[in-house]
């Protein structure tokens, strides 16, 4: 059995001195990190993350690979990604035809990126970067011609991009993301 | 009223012989409401005597959003995300057993590479889990350093769980037959280091929490839950490893790459806060050995698409390019509404803050019959009924912190 | 002027609205004050601790070590009475309903509210179920955050987007000489959301 | 012209009222705000982050406390119809007023001519004024008529009957020491610094004040998280700012007390004639060493959790008491070998 | 242990009760009428199994029943462990009455409060049943019963996107 249950016991209290030895560990410990506090903190605006491209952040609709099928409106968990009637006239053929065109409504969208993953033409992809804020709901629910460019990104404009490599010693190192070196 | 009491002098033959007595009226009722930094999500309303409490009822329900209703008119596929929501720190553990339902009633079995990848992800969730309840076990106890070093630890997890999937917190990772994504190149040596860094780390954690004196004076000996009382109510994960019951879900029927890793489950007797928040951190070491080991398996083990062949055998080229490039496993449109044959099935899976149930029925329709979720803190509520009465009012935020409660998934 | 003693005592005062209304033209007029108290409240918005739903991890994490909010001045802090933003992470219950909007009523008055999370704009993934409520219907709304949860650095960017509105738009110098937010219409909830409770 | 100017400076350098405005109020202010500022820098960098930065990056936050104090100041302040309105009002002011009374009658100097008042029993008059703020917590709890608040007030009044004997008796053991209730003889008498000779003493009134101004070991009457705010959960705006205020201050006036007794007061330097040298130097180096002090105290905050409240009473009286008792037989064994 | 062996042991456990054997992937469960469901429980909690794991009631409109099976398993008696057994009963629709398990395994009673407010099945002598996760208005509509509609939003979308 590859698994099994091991019977541990608490330790003890070493006698009379445990409180003050306790103590003493507590307070070296917080002196230590408060000399060397070994920080990990973003300072956001002068600094944001610059996500890999593999990030589900918002979604960009490709028109011309799009096969109007529908499949990610059927899939979205949160009914965020609905189909609306279009009418286009066909440039060869010049009749009026009916087309659906997928829309996205970031009131609701939980980015799972199911929608992106079932596409059969990979006409949708995510863009790697999320913290875009509203301060009406209106802008949120996005038509087509909102939807077909990436959105753009505020933080971008106002700091410097910054990686985080996991780190032996310190847990989190931040990185510059160009350049790679020690930031 | 007559009210159902029973503290620490209640006698030994278990609950049958429930004492009740008639409490008077004139104690002192104080709402430990939802806006309370007590409590989490949800209110519970105390009469105390003097600084004794007398009697303790959760009023559970603040955060109740329908899961089994809403999954009545949903398709397979889309309940994975909607399950996710109930505990949202450890998000596989938690859709990993509605999956494995959805495979035994579809009678598939996921190849052995997703089995090694839904694990890994499992533990790396488990120990985020176990770092948000001891950093909120920290705030509860006024030990704000805790809360924060834990979280700041809980993000070396969170960025190896967004290299991995693409996402921080809701990955909804596992899919009928299989998992979405394969380990990007790098994933492995970040994966060692996180783990080395982890077993330097928990030696301070030990310092300034499990053995700081005040720490330890304000767990020892508080909301002791004796082994008989334990397996009565009902506790689950932590809570009763914490009183002598060697159960873990892992242990008793062992799902994906479970049977072939090689784990210890801590058991501790004592039963008190202090025992809880040890099992915690055993824990945690054990989870860093499980994914040591099933990272040094996927390594080893050639690049192929973790889903059943059920779901890649037919797919398009674009499929197999995308998963050569990126790693992604793409989803078939049938897969937005398919149907399952009409059966019934249960799966449970060991998530951080203990056991989850899922009872599926399919009546042969692209939405299921009936889904049935008993999550762990559901079943951990009764604690507060039947073990607060008798301690101190300061020992309910101990007792609240040390059964990591999580109202999202107590009221589903 | 006889003022009421509240119970039974008499105590004499001035006419009070009168002299304050002559010391807000005071102050706010000469001293230039409303600059100052923009800045200072833009750069001390404490949430109140009332988790609502499963967002608060990412509330827990925004202010964590790594994204630190606290960086800009916001220190989540305990009581209702003495916070001015209330922070609502996901889904708002019915029975949850109640304790927002009462905790938006008891906080003192220059108030502001960001709504995190796809649940907390329109229901998110629980769009359709019956025990939701918007809580744009029950309390009004600064700012938006998609997402779910969004990330930290998406709610850090809310604070700094509201911090910006603040000192921009003069939100608390304007509320200061009318004494009400005049950018924000008072939102009174269609049906009560405690009736459950007084019922 | 001249005549007023005089006589405004005589009456700003009038010993008690020099002391209790400027020393006392502007003073404890000034290192109230630094010290809240350095108490939340120091604790993030212990938690490995940040702290209050964005305000003023160049000067790493330290305007935050102002903006801090600038909201509170222009908050709407919410008196609740069911709370006792007089004495919902009163109580914070007043007990911010008695914390800072002690400073009033404690001697910055050794000149005779800036003595607030006769020296001879200062230190009974001072330790007896620390005792007077606490009942007014327990007022405000009572007054917000808040099931919380009253909780909080009754906490308050357990955690006094713990510190209070503690912190008289540790304190007096000085004057046991040197024989003498006058506060300047003892500053004096310590060419050895007092901390020095009876460092039993100084943890005991260590403890006793992180007690009395609920440091954060035995943060109990405010622990958040049984009643939210303790005493002071329904106050908003500004007189929720004095309450906050009202218990650094005593911290000060606690920490200044215990600088003239454990630290050689103004040591290292004689106060000399004028009112430069004899009395603005001493009273600094009395007020700098007092914000060192505060410093070591505010560290607590992230190393411990808090106690419970019978816990922090039995470690007081089975253990704390018993130091303070040692440090007292000390001090008179020191006082029959005559070593002071 | 597997299901077999379970079987076994509950069958000579319930062996006077006359019970009707389903099984399901991953668990087996006995469906006895409403009289002998209280003795049927105690027999099982005598036989080893000490906790109910989950409280599961399917609302079968078409047959007009409720069926409600206590999925329990053991803690203290570790091969038990690895195994889930069901005891139930099948109750009408239109007056939905059962004793309730509360005094055999009180590790039930939050659950049975909560099928009391969800699907209006009334407990006798349960000594705390009141609402547990709903709001009265919300618990009269009975909402997991299946007459109870969540209407789900069409793909294709009528109201024009404002953004």
């Amino acid at each position: 059995m590859p698994a099994r249950p091991v019977v541990k016991r608490l330790p003890a209290r070493r006698g009379l001195f445990a409180g003050f030895k306790g103590n003493v560990d507590a307070i070296t410990i917080g002196l230590k990190y408060l000399v060397d506090p070994k920080r990990i903190t973003l300072i956001y605006p002068n600094e944001y993350i610059k996500l890999d491209p593999g990030y589900r952040g918002f979604i960009v609709l490709e028109p011309k690979k799009c096969i109007n099928c529908s499949s990610c409106a059927r899939i979205c968990p949160a009914a965020a990604m609905r189909m609306i009637r279009r009418m286009e006239e066909d440039p060869k053929t010049g009749k009026k035809k009916m087309k659906l065109w997928p829309v996205i409504n970031y009131q609701r969208c939980i980015f799972c990126g199911y929608c992106v993953d079932v596409c059969p033409t990979e006409a949708l992809y995510t863009v790697p970067y999320h913290d875009i804020v509203y301060e009406n709901m209106a802008e949120m629910d996005w038509g087509l011609e909102t939807f077909v460019k990436p959105p753009e990104y505020p933080t971008a404009k106002e700091g410097i991009p910054v990686k985080y490599i996991v780190d032996e010693e310190k847990g989190l190192v931040k990185v510059r993301a160009e350049e790679g070196e020690e930031e | 009223m007559s009210v159902w009491v029973y503290g620490e002098q209640k006698s030994e033959l278990g609950l049958e012989g429930t004492i009740t007595r008639k409490i008077e009226e004139d104690l002192y009722e104080v709402f430990i409401g939802p806006q309370h930094p007590g409590s989490g999500h949800m209110r519970i309303i105390i009469r105390i005597d003097g600084d004794i409490i007398v009697e303790a009822d959760p009023d559970m329900g603040y955060v109740h959003r329908t899961m089994e209703k809403l999954a009545e008119g949903r398709e397979w596929i889309k309940n994975v995300p909607l399950f996710e929501r109930m505990a949202i720190q450890d998000a596989c553990n938690v859709t990993v057993s509605y999956i494995i339902a959805l495979e035994r009633i579809l009678d598939i079995e996921p190849p052995p590479r997703a089995k090694y990848l839904r694990t890994l992800l499992c533990e790396i969730n488990r120990i985020a889990a176990h770092l948000y309840g001891f950093g909120i076990f920290g705030v509860f106890i006024g030990h704000s350093t805790m809360y924060m070093w834990s979280f700041a630890d809980r993000e070396v997890m969170v960025e190896l769980a967004e290299r991995l999937t693409g996402a921080r917190l809701t990955h909804s990772y596992p899919i009928p037959g299989g998992a979405r994504k394969d380990i990007p190149q790098d994933f492995p040596q970040a994966a060692r280091k996180a783990v080395r860094y982890f077993r330097r780390r928990l030696e301070e954690y030990r310092k300034i929490f499990l053995d700081n004196p005040v720490t330890r004076k304000r767990l020892e000996g508080v909301g002791i839950i004796p082994k008989k009382i334990a397996a009565e109510l009902g506790v689950v994960g932590p809570v009763a490893r914490a009183s002598g019951i060697k159960y873990d879900a892992r242990l008793a029927e062992p799902y994906d790459a479970y049977d072939e890793v090689e784990f210890e489950v801590p058991v501790f007797e004592e039963g008190d806060a202090l025992a809880r928040a040890w099992v915690k951190f055993e824990e945690i070491k054990q989870s860093l050995r499980i994914i040591e080991q099933a990272v040094d398996w996927l390594e080893r083990h050639p690049r192929e698409a973790p889903i059943h062949d059920r779901f890649w055998a037919k797919s398009p080229p674009l499929w197999k390019k995308v998963f050569e490039a990126e790693g992604r496993v793409k989803l078939l449109p049938l897969m937005a509404n398919m149907k399952l044959p009409p059966g019934r099935a249960m799966a449970r899976s060991e998530t951080a803050r203990g056991e989850i149930i899922y009872y599926v029925e399919s009546d042969g329709k692209s939405t299921p019959y009936r889904v049935r979720i008993v999550s762990p803190s559901a079943r951990n509520a009764i604690v507060f009924k039947y073990i607060a009465p008798g301690y101190k009012v300061m020992d309910l935020p101990t007792i609240y912190g040390s059964i990591d409660y999580f109202p999202p998934e107590a009221d589903r | 002027m006889e003022g009421n003693g509240g119970n039974g005592g008499r105590v004499y005062v001035g006419n009070l609205d009168k002299s304050a209304k002559k010391a807000k033209q005071l102050v706010m007029g000469k001293l230039r004050i409303g600059k100052a108290v923009d800045w200072a409240t833009a750069f001390s918005l404490w949430p109140v601790h009332l988790t609502t739903s499963c967002c608060g991890c990412e509330f827990a994490a925004t202010w964590s070590p790594r994204f630190d909010a606290e960086q800009h001045g916001a220190l989540p802090w305990v009581g209702a009475r003495q916070t001015n933003m209330i922070l609502i992470e996901g889904t708002v219950t019915k029975k949850m309903a109640c304790a927002v909007r009462v905790t938006w009523e008891q906080m003192p008055s220059p108030k502001f509210a960001i709504a995190m999370g796809a649940c907390a704009i329109d229901g998110g993934i629980f769009y359709n179920s019956y025990n939701i409520v918007r809580p744009w219907e029950i309390i009004p709304v600064d700012v938006y955050i998609p997402g779910c949860p969004p990330r930290p650095e998406a709610v850090a960017r809310a604070i700094i987007e509201l911090q910006r509105k603040i000192r921009k738009q003069r939100v608390v110098s304007k509320w200061i000489e009318e004494g009400w937010r005049p950018d924000k219409e008072y939102v009174k909830p269609k049906e009560d959301p405690c009736s459950w409770w007084r019922g | 012209m001249a005549g007023i100017i005089d006589l405004i400076l005589s009456i700003i350098f009038y010993p008690p009222i020099y002391q209790l405005v400027l020393v006392g109020l502007t003073g404890s202010l000034v290192v109230v705000i630094f010290i809240i500022w350095f108490e939340r820098k120091a604790t993030a960098r212990v938690q490995r982050r940040l702290g209050p930065y964005h305000i003023a990056p160049r000067l790493a936050g330290l305007p935050q406390l102002v903006a801090d104090l600038i909201r509170y100041a222009f908050q709407e302040v919410i008196i609740p119809r069911t709370a006792d309105r007089e004495l919902f009002v009163l109580a914070p002011i007043v007990a911010t007023v008695l914390s800072i009374l002690p400073i009033a009658v404690v001697p910055l100097t050794s000149n005779p001519a800036y003595w607030p008042i006769p020296m001879d029993y200062s230190i009974l008059v001072a330790l007896a004024l620390t005792t007077v703020s606490p009942i007014f917590l327990i007022v405000a709890g009572w007054a917000s008529n808040n099931k919380f608040s009253i909780i909080g007030g009754v906490r308050e009044a357990f955690v006094i009957t713990a510190y209070e004997m503690i912190a008289i008796m540790s304190i007096l053991s000085a004057s046991a020491a040197v024989l003498t209730f006058n506060l300047v003889e003892i500053v004096e008498a310590q060419r050895i610094w007092y901390i020095l000779l009876n460092p039993i003493a100084f943890l005991a009134a260590f403890l006793s004040v992180l007690m009395a101004t609920s440091g954060f070991p035995f943060e109990i009457p405010e622990s958040e998280n049984e009643v939210v705010a303790g005493p002071f959960t329904e106050y908003s705006g500004l007189l929720y700012g004095l309450n906050m205020g009202a218990a650094y201050m005593k911290r000060f006036a606690f920490s200044i007390l215990m600088v003239l007794v454990f630290l050689g007061g103004w040591s290292p330097y004689t106060p000399g004639e004028g009112i430069l040298s004899g009395y603005l130097i001493p009273s600094l180096i009395v007020v700098a060493k007092a914000a060192i002090l505060m410093m070591i105290f505010s560290l607590t905050r992230s190393i411990y959790g808090r106690f419970r409240l019978d816990q922090a009473l039995e470690g007081a009286w089975r253990l704390v008491f018993p130091m303070a008792v040692l440090g007292f037989g000390l001090a008179l064994l020191e006082a029959y070998l005559g070593v002071m | 242990m597997d299901l077999a062996q379970a079987r076994k042991i509950v069958e000579e456990a319930l062996s006077g009760i006359e019970a009707r054997v389903e099984e399901g992937r991953g668990f087996i469960e006995f469906i006895v009428s409403k009289e002998n469901l209280v003795e049927a429980a105690s027999r099982l909690k005598k036989a080893g199994f000490d906790h109910v794991k989950s409280l599961t009631v399917v609302d079968y409109k078409a047959e007009g029943k409720f069926k409600i099976v206590y999925y329990v398993s053991s803690y203290l008696n570790e091969d038990l462990a690895g195994v889930i057994v069901g005891i139930g009963t099948e109750v009408p629709r239109d007056n939905p009455k059962m004793p309730t398990l509360v005094y055999v395994w009180r590790s039930a009673e939050f659950q049975e409060r909560e099928v009391f407010e969800f699907f209006g099945i009334d407990f006798e002598d349960h000594p705390d049943l009141r609402l547990l996760l709903l709001t009265p208005q919300v618990a009269e509509k009975r909402p997991l019963r299946k007459d109870f509609i969540v209407k789900e939003e069409p793909i294709i979308r009528t109201t024009p996107p404002t953004g």
